[in-house]
């Protein structure tokens, strides 16, 4: 499993960042979905993988805590979830905008010369 | 007592004069004239206050505590050499006041001048005064800058905003390096005080630092002093108005830098290396600005050079630095301020009243100006060192100085002989100045036609010139005693009394003196008409000009390699900045884990399934095929992108993670619709772009494919990495631990997110919603680009218009599940504690749902039944989720401190009440009202645009009718 | 936790029939959708997986979870009817796209070539 | 645990991760929009699918909600999409 | 009167916050209620911030009984905790002595000119001070996210083809640079696994070898995201166009922006890497060195290569960052504390001055009309929600003599900013230049060169603000244009600010002192706040 | 009443889905209940008039009627997916139906109808002539699909909606 995930990040981050260096404003974008999408998945394997345990636990008393899935970085990916997304949308927006007021898609507003 | 005071007095009463006139009207040119010229008076008093204390030996000192930390004091001090320079800047200062409040125009704000002036003279006091090393490299820089805003006072013309310009920057660097220079001998001394600096000149000169130090310092003190090869500011600095150049260029500013040569000239003299630095460059400088001096065809710039090379005398003095040497650069310092001081009065005279400076264009104006023009003669001859005159005397000390002096090195052996030749050409061009201004035929196409100034404009150009007299007639009397004490206090007490007389026999230097007087007037004989035709330069010399050479430089090094450089380092276009950044990462990631990540030896591993793997080729696919897509098939990219989006969900969701596969998710739809939303307002691809099948084009490409291919390799090999190590003992233990029995919940990861970090949902809610206002606001300016208007009503055309009931089967079915999804809502939000889902799944959900409805009418007809106002529900959402935070308060709790327990209800049996879950309410209202306010946003410009075109076309028809 | 390993086999043998004919329904709805031909063709491979893959896999999950939990469990039913009425939607859109953009293409419509 | 059980379940993991390898095979190979949202909507429904197997397979009922959010609100992707391909805007 | 004190330490966090949210309910035409919303609560923070300040300063000189606030009321490093030490409480004085003047000057009509425009000033200062505060990684990466997404919106305030470019170019890096964030926390979670600062401080020396390579990746990695913030060259090209191209008063708050970068990396350098930090110590000072030096000198050339007064001010935001990076470094790598405090000190003055600056350029190159002529230029052509624009903008008292006051208020400015006497900037580097020779001879080659960078960039900076100075003020023959009080005053409040920086230069290069001493032994900074986590509390 | 129960077999259904999703006891009947009748507030503003049901029974036969039709249709195509071609080609095409149905909730459950059974898909349904166009993958007859289905579905859906 790790092997596959670990692949899975690494085809994810070289998508999204082959993307992120293209110059179209919509390869950026889609570069960054992807690449958010490689961050949280490595975020989460930062608290190992587990199969079949979720982070629920039964109600009362304590449990063995090696056997759950570590809560903290799935705490943090959910939150970047949330910002990813909202970063996405404002980028989104911004490009449209930017897209409305210099006519092209370029990242740098202006077709490059020659 | 009375001293410090009175000291610390007279460094404040110039400034409290500059304060004061700064504040008077534009137009109140007495009123600033007479507080300028009271506060010089009080000053003055001040100063014979402390005559007495000085005369008897003392030294005065006074101090404020500024920094004590930096070492940095108002401390002053004040011993004979100050006292006479003091009282010199105060004199030549009154009377360049008289002199002002007559030359300046009544248009001229002058009010701001005398301010100016006035701080220009504090600062200059502050320099002498300084008793700190620091301190008075702090007045050092002021007088730079208050110099540049003299000299650019008249800044209507090109010329002064240059000279002022150049002035600033050539004596504000060498400021910097008297910086570095005081802040190295204060670390070498122990002590920026003054006095132990001055008495630690052994241990100075024994540092390995001291070559840079002095070094540092020569610069400090040749910039400001105009001395070869920094001399070239002085000349463009005569753009300035002619009281400035008379007192900035004459007494004052030019002469700080040798008052610090020779002020310093027991703790850096008396190596070989400052005689070589100083005197070396001094005499080149007498030398070379006589030479000069004599091609100047403008007054001023006569005297500009005559002044350059009066300091290189100094300088020179400075260098030997023998004790007659000193004195005679205590004496000279003097003497040369008082003369050229009236000189340049007289040339502003006749600037003023002939309205031309050109010495080719005035003649004959002695008979016009009489008064003026003895006036003037007498103070050139002084200049040129005519018998009976103060510069005589103190020439003749040079003399003495030079021909006395023997340390065996060629620069000795060559002094006299040098000196004799500056002493000629200074002949030469006083005798110019006299000869071409007020003899020869009478001037007839002057600008203005000359009489006698004002009386009271002459009044300071006579007191000089009385000066000049007694001083050269009964040195003895006059200058004698003050001119012991200056130098004691510089030389050290055992220095026995010079006397200074007018006739010490027939010496060496009187002979020399002879030689110079008749070289001089026979070179001025031989060459003056020559002179007068020829370029205002030395022949074949005049084009090699410094302030030019200068100017260019500066253009280059300030300018354009700057430009250049900008255009090399920097980059405005973001590929290579975001680049740049991925490859730093690379290598900020790579260089410390190079070597080092390994697999672990007993590696964790969770056996893998195959449906996994194969899940992911599907996943891995839909990545690259984005990557490949996202260019020209822009759909098939965001269709893409859900696929990957997918599998990412499914892998939270196998690994143990529902709550992240469920807010992926949904985010993942939210995204999808918003990217698609987006599409139409980008431009339709062109079918191929010629350039990128060019072979730059293809390389570009190739070096990003490594790059990524890098980044993706490396991210996966960390990752790998670290799964397969063991885990170590970390906080989220603790939260398994207590999440139930803390949190009241039994969904850890949501326990976290409300409670035990709900800090963090806090500050992401926030961010939510700042992107929502921001979204808002950029849409409501929002501008499409023009041919995506048009696109629309093509599309328009082309569509079907049966088409419009296209959606009357689906919407049904879209209408239903409206309250399915908001049941969905409410069981992902009610869960939430216990279960997958919270808050932000639950607003996310409600929000599809109202989505939905849009996609499946249109937006009237949604807007016309449901009414979201999103930014409400976002204000309302905060309040909610930071009021909630706030009621811990009321409890003694810090902020968002959660109560939560299972409250047992009647018939309903335990339910969770958690203040958390009103948190968790906050977040609902405010990711709805955000996801709602973007998607909605966004939809509303094709109407927006809908609206416009209505617009437009209405106009079009009224401009046809009309 | 509770796992399938304690289903007794006379829950375990539908179970694992309708698991095996609902991912094989799936399956073979996917490999109609590469292998065929036509959109409008293909248009049909989805439903396999969306009308009885699903719901055997539905069906499979109830069951065992009704077992294992020791109660009707039936979240399942839940999914299969959302599931049955939301596919329609896209398929009705898509259907009705595909025609929308092959008019636009080839100006005779494909319409009701079965009619002949 | 009956060996058949577990054959099935692996089986029908496999089964439906292959379906969805060939539905993001659809995606990927076009060869017009349709296609691929028609694919998009036949991988969502696998991944719903396995959502569920998988559920099962590890015996845990929380992926359960990843499955109902799938099959609530999965077609509005697919559905805005389509609705691009028809009408040029996703909501007019 | 403070009701609470235990809670004052949020207050900087929440007043904002409310303010802001607050806000979000008011309809976007009750501009003069939302201003008096905001101003109120700058005014408020900063209070709050003066009260810390005095508080910290009330700590004992290692700041032992560094202020702490317990989220929730979980113990660190379970829960979040916000930290109050002189670094930190300088930091939210600073933010509040920007923000009022910002405020005020958004006041003359800038804030009419998109919605919501007090919002997201409020919630930019609410993620300034949290960033500020907080003692937990990833909450400061929700924090950088929030302070960013603020500064977004507002640099889009206002609309146009310049800012949105430039807003592109800043939102692309930015969130390239999050994502490093995010991979640089989570690497030092699994390799450290905890998230509180004071914690990992305690962990760091102990690391085994594997561990540490991830973790200083990790923090390599986090650093770079801080890097870019901070503007370090190479990765600071996107500055100069967003901060020129932003409205007056949000650059003049920009000013800030990248002292947060520069900030955190002091912070957490010193926490991590400093001298107890065992085999890391020290780490990445010399990127940190050669970095500054670079972008003060890219600073500099893009100083000199100017052609506007914006541009030029961007870049000399690039130089005060880059001398407080190499000052960092050139500490971290083993000098005198006394270089940082000095360095403080110049932050301080430098931010100050660059905020000055950006409101000065607006009303310096204004041509006839004042904000009423450019609200009507950027009055949207397809503006039809006109509500937005209200009627006769400009209203408000012109101020007379401009040209004086503006050229003094410039020349202020200049002289601060060119690090020339008698204005705080001097006294900075000063205090800079005397740490870095105080070794004599010994001195390093690197110090002497940094040395001369520093007194090289204040004489460039001279001569590029003299040159655009002597433009504007000497050579224009325009009528001055109309400027009002509303604008001036807070250039000259900040002006008066440094002014009174340089008169009581001694007791804040005290306070810098102290916190400079605070920073290098780094143990004693946060000390309360570690638990251990191999023993947890068991509730009963 | 009404007013609080404007649609009270959805409000009935969403119910049920609450009890189905959570647990089934008292308190979550009574939460679930608020939740419907909040959800079926919400789906009045949309559709202010419930749907004209006449009868329930046909909707019922109905469902029998498809259960079977679905398996059989899935048998065969998947059938049809496994050996293409082979003994006899298959051949595809569009059918158009002229329908009676004009309430949209009919016409949408039809919908479901068709495209639950695999091999029917619907393609497009004109709501001025009442025409609906069907793609079908396994095409014999149009003329006997046109009668099977309108005999087998659209009937019955008439029957319960008029």
């Amino acid at each position: 499993m790790e092997i596959v995930l670990s692949a899975a990040i690494g085809i994810l981050a070289a998508s999204g960042v082959w993307l992120l260096l293209r110059p179209r404003t919509f390869q950026v974008i889609v570069g960054l979905c992807l690449l958010s999408y490689a961050v949280n998945l490595f975020i989460f394997a930062m608290g190992r993988l587990m199969v079949g345990v979720p982070p629920i636990m039964p109600r009362g008393g304590f449990i063995d805590p090696t056997a759950y899935a570590d809560p903290l970085p799935q705490a943090l990916v959910l939150t970047a979830i949330v910002i990813g997304f909202a970063a996405t949308a404002l980028f989104l927006v911004v490009l449209i905008a930017a897209r409305g007021l210099t006519g092209n898609d370029h990242v740098d507003g202006k077709e490059p010369e020659a | 007592m009375i001293e410090e005071n009175l000291l610390l007095i007279l460094v404040a009463l110039p400034f409290a004069a500059a304060l004061a006139t700064s504040t008077m009207s534009p137009r109140a040119h007495d009123a600033a004239a007479w507080v300028s010229g009271l506060f010089l008076a009080a000053g003055g008093v001040v100063l014979a206050l402390l005559h007495g204390a000085i005369g008897a030996g003392q030294v005065v000192r006074g101090q404020i505590g500024w920094v004590p930390a930096l070492g940095l004091d108002l401390s002053f001090r004040m011993d004979g050499f100050v006292w006479l320079f003091v009282s010199l800047i105060f004199g030549i200062g009154s009377l360049v006041l008289i002199y002002a409040r007559y030359y300046l125009s009544k248009t001229d704000p002058v009010p701001r001048f005398y301010a100016f002036l006035m701080a220009f003279t504090g600062a200059m006091v502050g320099v002498v005064l300084s008793g700190n090393i620091l301190m008075l490299v702090v007045f050092w820089e002021l007088t730079s800058i208050l110099s540049f805003l003299l000299i650019g006072y008249w800044h209507q013309g090109q010329a002064a905003r240059d000279g002022a310009r150049m002035a600033l920057i050539v004596t504000g660097a060498g400021g910097l390096c008297l910086l570095l220079a005081m802040i190295l001998l204060g670390q070498i001394v122990g002590s920026h005080d003054l006095d132990r600096v001055l008495a630690s000149g052994d241990l100075v000169r024994a540092h390995p630092l001291y070559p840079l130090v002095l070094g540092l310092f020569l610069i400090g003190c040749f910039t400001k002093s105009a001395q070869m090869p920094f001399h070239f500011w002085l000349p463009g600095a005569m753009a300035a108005p002619t009281p400035v150049s008379a007192f900035l260029h004459s007494a004052t500013m030019v002469k700080a830098g040798v008052f610090l040569l020779v002020r310093f000239s027991p703790v850096l003299g008396q190596t070989d290396l400052w005689f070589h630095l100083v005197t070396g460059t001094g005499m080149a400088t007498l030398v070379l600005g006589a030479f000069l001096a004599i091609f100047r065809h403008d007054l001023k710039g006569l005297l500009a050079y005559s002044t350059i090379s009066h300091l290189g005398l100094i300088t020179a003095l400075a260098g030997i630095g023998s004790d007659g040497a000193i004195l005679a650069a205590i004496f000279h310092l003097l003497n040369h301020a008082v003369f050229k001081a009236s000189l340049f009065m007289a040339a502003g005279i006749i600037d003023h009243e002939t309205g031309t400076r050109d010495m080719r264009r005035l003649g004959g104006l002695r008979h016009a100006m009489p008064v003026t023009a003895s006036l003037a003669i007498v103070a050139s001859a002084a200049m040129a060192g005519v018998p009976l005159l103060n510069g005589f005397l103190s020439k003749e000390m040079f003399f003495a100085a030079a021909a006395d002096w023997n340390n065996g090195s060629w620069l000795d052996n060559a002094l006299p002989y040098w000196a004799v030749l500056a002493g000629a050409f200074s002949v030469a061009y006083s005798l110019r100045f006299i000869a071409s201004v007020f003899f020869g035929p009478v001037a007839t196409d002057l600008p203005r036609s000359p009489h006698e100034p004002p009386a009271l404009m002459r009044r300071p150009v006579e007191a000089l010139v009385l000066i000049c007299l007694l001083v050269g007639i009964l040195p003895g009397l006059t200058l004698g005693p003050v001119l012991h004490l200056a130098a004691v206090s510089v030389l050290g007490p055992d220095l026995p009394y010079t006397d200074i007389a007018l006739w010490h026999g027939l010496t060496l230097p009187l002979a020399m003196s002879c030689v110079a007087l008749v070289a001089g007037v026979g070179l001025h004989a031989l060459f003056h008409a020559a002179i007068a035709r020829g370029p205002e330069g030395p022949p074949l010399l005049h084009r090699l000009r410094a302030q030019k050479l200068f100017e260019r430089t500066m253009f280059l090094l300030t300018w354009t390699l700057p430009r250049l450089g900008l255009r090399l380092f920097g980059t405005e276009r973001l590929q290579p900045q975001l680049r740049l950044i991925v490859l730093l990462a690379l290598a900020a990631a790579a260089v410390p884990l190079w070597g080092v990540l390994a697999p672990a030896a007993d590696p964790l591993s969770v056996p893998l399934n195959p449906a996994f793997a194969a899940m992911w080729a599907a996943g891995a696919a839909c990545a690259l095929g984005a990557a490949a897509l996202a260019k020209y098939h822009r759909f098939a990219a965001v269709i893409l992108l859900g696929g990957a989006g997918a599998v990412t969900c499914l892998t939270f969701a196998w690994l143990s993670a529902p709550d992240l596969a469920v807010t992926q998710l949904l985010v993942e739809i939210v995204t999808t619709v918003l990217l698609l939303l987006g599409l139409r307002w980008l431009p339709k691809r062109r079918e191929e772009i010629a350039a990128d099948r060019l072979l730059p084009a293809r390389l570009r490409r190739a070096r990003d494919f490594v790059i990524a291919g890098t980044v993706g390799i490396g991210l996966a090999a960390v990752a790998h990495v670290m799964m397969t190590w063991p885990l170590i003992p970390n906080v989220g233990d603790w939260f398994l631990r207590n999440a139930y029995h803390e949190g009241g919940g039994t969904n850890v990861v949501n326990v976290i997110l409300v409670d035990f970090r709900a800090f963090d949902t806090f500050g992401e809610i926030t961010v939510l919603a700042i992107v929502g206002i921001t979204v808002f606001a950029l849409l409501r300016r929002f501008r499409p680009a023009p041919e995506s208007t048009t696109r629309t009503e093509e599309e328009a055309g082309l569509r079907d218009p049966t088409l419009a009931h296209a959606l009357l089967v689906p919407s049904v079915i879209m209408r239903w599940m409206f309250p399915v999804l908001i049941v969905l809502a409410a069981i992902l939000f009610f869960r939430g504690h216990d279960l997958p889902g919270g808050g932000f799944s639950a607003g996310v959900t409600v929000s599809i749902a109202i989505l939905l409805q849009y996609l499946g009418h249109d937006l009237r007809w949604v807007e016309a039944r449901l009414t979201v106002l999103p930014i409400r529900w976002m204000g309302v959402g905060l309040l909610i989720a930071g009021g909630t935070g706030l009621g811990a308060f009321v409890f003694g709790h810090p902020f968002l401190t959660a109560h939560a327990r299972y409250v047992d209800l009647p018939l309903i049996g335990q339910v969770p009440a958690a203040t958390a879950l009103i948190f968790d309410a906050g977040v609902f209202a405010l990711v709805l009202g955000v996801t709602v306010l973007m998607l909605i946003a966004l939809a509303h410009q094709s109407l927006r645009i809908a609206r416009l075109r209505e617009r437009d076309r209405a106009a079009q028809k009224e401009r046809e009718a009309a | 936790m509770s796992a399938p390993e304690s289903l007794p086999w006379w829950i375990a043998a539908p179970v694992a029939a309708f698991l095996l004919l609902g991912s094989t329904l799936t399956l073979l709805g996917a490999v109609g959708l590469v292998r065929l031909k036509s959109f409008y063709d293909r248009l049909h491979a989805p439903a396999l997986g969306t009308s009885w893959g699903a719901a055997a896999i539905l069906i499979a999950s109830l069951l065992s979870w009704s077992w294992l939990q020791d109660r009707v469990f039936i979240h399942e039913l839940v999914i299969g009817i959302c599931v049955m009425a939301t596919t329609p939607v896209t398929m009705m859109l898509l259907g009705r796209a595909a025609l929308h953009r092959d008019r636009q293409d080839a100006p005779p419509p494909p319409r009701d070539p079965a009619q002949d | 645990m009956t060996p058949l059980l577990a054959f099935a379940l692996t089986y029908a993991q496999f089964a439906l991760a292959l379906a969805a390898c060939l539905a993001a095979l659809r995606i990927l190979l076009g060869p017009r929009a349709q296609d691929r949202v028609l694919a998009l909507e036949a991988l969502y429904v696998a991944t719903m699918l396995l959502f569920i197997v998988t559920g099962m397979r590890m015996g845990t009922p929380f992926l359960f909600e990843a499955a109902l959010v799938i099959a609530v609100a999965g077609f509005v992707s697919t559905v805005s999409a389509a609705k691009f391909l028809l009408r040029g805007e996703v909501i007019e | 009167m403070i009701p609470a004190p235990e809670h004052l330490i949020i207050a900087p966090i929440l007043i904002p916050f409310f303010a802001g949210a607050l806000m979000l309910i008011y309809d976007d035409r009750q501009r003069r209620a939302k201003l008096a919303i905001s101003l109120v609560s700058a005014f408020a923070t900063l209070v709050c911030a003066l009260e810390l300040l005095s508080r910290a300063k009330a700590q004992g000189p290692g700041g032992a009984e560094a202020g702490l606030y317990r989220l929730g009321d979980w113990v660190a490093p379970w829960g979040i905790v916000l930290v109050n030490d002189r670094l930190s409480a300088l930091m939210l004085v600073l933010t509040g002595l920007l923000a009022l003047p910002a405020l005020v000057y958004a006041a003359a009509g800038w804030h009419r000119q998109g919605p919501h425009f007090h919002s997201l000033f409020q919630f930019l200062l609410m993620g300034l001070n949290g960033a500020f505060l907080t003692g937990d990684l990833f909450n400061l990466f929700v924090f950088f996210e929030l302070l960013l997404a603020a500064s977004y919106g507002l640099l889009l305030h206002g609309g146009g083809q310049l800012r949105v470019r430039a807003g592109l170019h800043y939102i692309a890096v930015n969130l390239t640079g999050s994502a490093l964030f995010l991979i640089g926390v989570s690497l030092i979670y699994g390799a450290s696994g905890t998230l509180n600062m004071a914690q990992l401080a305690g962990l760091v020396p102990d690391l085994p070898e594997g561990r540490r390579a991830l973790f200083q990746a990790g923090a390599a990695l986090m650093g770079l995201a801080f890097l870019i913030k901070a503007g370090i060259w190479p990765l600071s090209f996107w500055l100069p166009t967003a901060y020129m191209a932003s409205a007056a008063p949000v650059a003049a708050i920009f000013a800030i922006m990248t002292k947060v970068g520069v900030y955190v990396i002091l912070r957490l350098s010193f926490l991590l890497f400093g001298a107890g930090a065992g085999a890391s110590a020290g780490f990445g000072a010399p990127v940190l060195i050669a970095g500054g030096m670079a972008t003060i000198l890219f600073g500099v050339i893009g100083i000199l290569a100017a052609q506007g007064l914006g541009r030029i001010a961007a870049h000399l935001v690039l130089v005060s960052s880059g001398t407080i990076l190499t000052a960092a470094g050139v500490v971290l790598a083993g000098a005198d504390g006394a270089i940082l405090a000095a360095a403080l000190f110049y932050l301080l003055n430098s931010t100050l001055a660059t905020s000055a600056l950006f409101l000065l350029i607006e009303p310096m190159s204004r041509e006839e009309g004042g904000i009423a002529g450019l609200l009507a230029l950027t009055a949207d052509a397809y503006g039809l929600d006109e509500r937005e624009e209200e009627a006769a903008p400009g209203a408000g008292l012109a101020i007379p003599g401009t040209l004086t006051v503006l050229g003094l208020s410039f020349g202020a400015c200049a002289l601060a900013l060119a690090g020339l006497p008698p204005l705080a900037g001097f006294l900075g580097k000063l205090g800079m230049l005397q740490g870095l020779l105080a070794a004599g001879p010994a001195s390093a080659a690197l110090h002497w060169i940094f040395a001369a960078l520093l007194l090289g960039a204040g004489l460039a900076t001279l001569i590029g603000l003299v040159r655009v100075g002597v433009q504007s003020f000497w050579a224009a023959d325009a009528p001055p244009p109309r400027v009002l009080a509303l604008e001036i005053a807070p250039v000259v409040a900040l002006i008066g600010l440094m002014v009174l920086l340089s008169l009581k230069a001694a007791p804040v290069l005290g306070y810098m002192q102290q916190t400079a001493r605070a920073l290098v032994p780094p143990q004693s900074v946060v000390v309360p706040a570690v638990a251990p986590v191999t023993a947890p509390e068991v509730a009963p | 009443m009404t007013r609080l129960f404007p649609h009270p077999l959805l409000t009935l259904a969403l119910t049920l889905m609450w009890l189905m999703l959570t647990r089934f006891s008292l308190g979550h009947l009574l939460l679930g209940a608020a939740v419907a009748i909040l959800a079926g507030l919400a789906f009045a503003r949309l559709e202010p008039e419930p749907p004209r049901l006449r009868a329930i029974w046909p909707l019922i036969r109905l469902a029998a009627v498809v259960s079977v039709d679905i398996l059989r249709s899935n048998w065969a195509v998947a059938r049809r997916m496994l050996h293409d071609g082979g003994r006899c080609p298959r051949r595809s095409g569009f059918v158009a139906i002229p329908l009676r149905l004009r309430d949209p909730v009919a016409l949408a459950l039809l919908a479901l109808v068709v495209a639950a059974t695999p091999g029917t898909a619907w393609i497009e349904y004109d709501p001025a002539t009442g025409v609906l166009v069907l793609h079908v993958f396994d095409l014999h007859d149009a003329e006997t699909l046109r009668a099977e289905i309108r005999a087998r579905y659209e009937s019955r859906l008439l029957e319960a909606f008029g």
